[in-house]
């Protein structure tokens, strides 16, 4: 089968982000998209910590010390951009303002489930800031992840194992083997890449898939 | 005259008791009051909760008070960072007890304290781990958790600009926690770049009015550590 | 290219439908849209909820709306001014139903309606008429109404600078109830007096973010009648 | 008996506001305090509708129609003054960040209860305003008015006859006759004006009070 790389996979959710959209890309992979976001799309990036317009990282020696994104990076605002707290940060996310959030994920389960802040290893302390917030507020949510663990296990599946972030709150999954839409009947395939089959990606996915239409 | 300026940091946790409730600003390296929290070290007042949203760096900031084993309890969305060692450390012991919340949650949690609002309805963590034992609902078919207001004791956070009478202007991300804690807590003691005459601030700009603020201290600016 | 600029007035309330709920900012004669308000009249559409802090005064704003049939309902904290001649016939009348709102409440309501929230317990009106057949507690030996949150379908709002992405600073006490109700509404219209280019506008002074504003109008600035 | 006139009652007021204290005056005979805070006492105004720092009346001309208070009047913006939105102004009242307002009064109860906002006159619409904000929210709340209505009856009673404001939230009461505090243990006159008696004023009263100590 063929399995987009990272750089790939950012490419093909940057293409389903509509002109004009309001963004908030999570920490890791989805960071990726904002490359990918062509000219003719006029995105403005959301970072959680009280930024609107979020630009391109700083030339070196440019940086400020409290201008960051959520991910600890420097950045720079863009011209129409603008700051605010944190309170009014999370009203934005969690009061539906956001078009869309693309965050990364450990496992989606079949109804939209989403866990991606914890997983069964009690070991390390838990961290969860802004995802669950992200999760019930975001309009449309997208996930962007590998399509099978390291060790390929599915994390598509009926059910999560792992603690869960929000119940019922994905709308899309794009992973490196195909794009799959969480309807009310079910997991719906919306595209497989290159010539990957839908039993081949069925046989790899821990949950009922529907083809392509 | 209403003059909110003091002299040190050192003076201006002075009064800071053991077992005290303390607030701390900051998002990430992004408006710390890394100056306070030295002195706040240093005055060693021990058996602290501290209310942040991260739980510091390799030896600076929070995670100092960590390491000097000041610190009972961590009211905090995102406390394991890349260098967060220390906080990792005290969990793994058990020598420190985390109340996980998520960001959202926090800062409106500390926002309706300061705001004199006895609890809210949140759809954040509805069925999940984290809405766990506490009072939900179902309104119009979506869920919601009653999460109720974060007081303190004190709040330490960062500004720019200040004046006298203790009004603060952030400088771009800068502001994250600060505005809300500086309304939660009892005394606020606000660490800035610049204390200005009354009157030079914009008054259009000025994100905490001053009524939120007790002590100003002025400083040199102090870049943080990447 | 995102620019949220419209031509005039007219067209930025063409869509409002029959039994619209409305939200309009200003506190007394202080940031408010008239001019928006004017249009909303001349396009004529009725049976309106208005959510705003006061109901007009003279043949003015909301006051027009009240002489013209157009308001079914009207949610406000005071309603009865000098010269609020029209709320008060239409309320004698009965032709106008008023729920009456305590306006810390009312910001607050409008407030978690753009925030997400479902509802929040205040003191404010607890043991008051305000608060018969609302739910109620009592925490720690003080009493909370529950109260929940208003939203709307338009708010029109008034700010004194605009840019084409619908970033907004105010003038002065203009602000008031102009930022919360431009995040409540589904679709948020902004009059200002002048539109700058992007990048103009302070970023640190920017107090609503465009992303809660959806059309902006400039006009010439319009002194209103004290 | 001796009976202030408003300037005098207003002057008694001032007298009780400290240094440095952030202050709400209510609309109508409280405006009059701002007058005689005298030059020693540094006192910052909050108008509800979104000022902190509010100066005196502007010179003919020089009016804002967007800087007014609460009470509709155009005024100015001391140094060290700012602006904030209504939301934020009502964060100060309730969340217990003023130090003192002063309210007028229809009628107070011996228990601190205010009914400032509504008569038992039905054919006049309700306006409420940000007076239960205040009420339930200023550290201290004075309550100025007339010890009488203008025939003669009294507005301090056992119970409030007319629509509560907030229950048991009145510190300190000035009329034209006295100054008298609410306590745990009744109405406790702190101070009769002139040569005032308290069985004088304790006759015009319809709640029990203790005499000054």
């Amino acid at each position: 089968m063929l399995r987009l790389n990272p750089e790939q996979m950012a490419q093909r959710v940057a293409a389903d982000i509509p002109d004009g959209s309001y963004v908030n890309l999570g920490i890791g992979l989805p960071t990726k998209v904002a490359n990918y976001v062509s000219g003719d799309q006029q995105v403005i990036y959301h970072s959680e910590n009280g930024i609107l317009g979020v630009g391109p990282a700083p030339a070196t020696g440019q940086e400020n010390p409290n201008l960051i994104n959520a991910g600890k990076q420097h950045v720079t605002l863009l011209p129409g951009g603008c700051y605010f707290d944190n309170a009014e940060s999370f009203a934005m996310m969690r009061g539906g303002h956001l078009d869309i959030a693309v965050l990364g994920a450990f496992q989606v389960s079949e109804r939209g489930d989403l866990a991606n802040w914890a997983t069964d290893n009690d070991q390390f302390p838990p961290a969860v800031g802004g995802a669950m917030d992200l999760a019930v507020g975001a309009r449309r949510l997208f996930v962007m992840m590998r399509h099978n663990t390291r060790d390929d296990q599915p994390k598509i599946l009926e059910a999560c194992s792992y603690p869960l972030t929000g119940a019922g709150v994905v709308s899309r999954i794009f992973t490196d083997l195909a794009v799959i839409d969480v309807t009310p009947k079910g997991l719906q395939v919306v595209e497989l890449f290159g010539d990957n089959r839908f039993d081949e990606v069925q046989a790899v996915t821990g949950a009922r898939l529907l083809p392509p239409v | 005259m209403i003059d909110k300026r003091m002299a040190s940091c050192r003076e201006a946790v002075a009064d800071i008791p053991n077992g005290a409730r303390v607030m701390i600003g900051g998002f990430g390296s992004s408006g710390i009051p890394l100056r306070l929290i030295e002195a706040l070290r240093q005055h060693g007042a021990g058996d602290l909760t501290i209310i942040s949203n991260n739980a510091g760096v390799a030896e600076e900031g929070i995670a100092s008070l960590l390491r000097d084993g000041l610190v009972r309890k961590i009211v905090c969305s995102f406390p394991r960072s890349a260098g967060s060692v220390w906080f990792e450390k005290r969990y793994q012991e058990q020598s420190v007890e985390l109340e996980l919340v998520p960001q959202g949650t926090l800062s409106e949690r500390i926002r309706i304290a300061g705001a004199g609002i006895g609890g809210f309805l949140t759809p954040t963590g509805y069925g999940t781990r984290l809405a766990e034992g506490k009072e939900t609902r179902v309104i119009d078919g979506k869920g919601y958790v009653l999460e109720m207001p974060l007081h303190a004791d004190y709040a330490l956070v960062r500004a720019a600009q200040a004046d006298p009478w203790g009004n603060l202007i952030y400088d771009t991300a800068g502001r994250n926690f600060n505005p809300m804690m500086a309304m939660a807590a009892q005394v606020t003691i606000a660490e800035v770049d610049t204390v200005r005459a009354l009157g030079e601030l914009n008054a259009e700009q000025v994100v905490t009015p001053g009524i939120f603020v007790n002590r100003v201290v002025a400083q040199e600016r102090q870049h943080v550590a990447a």
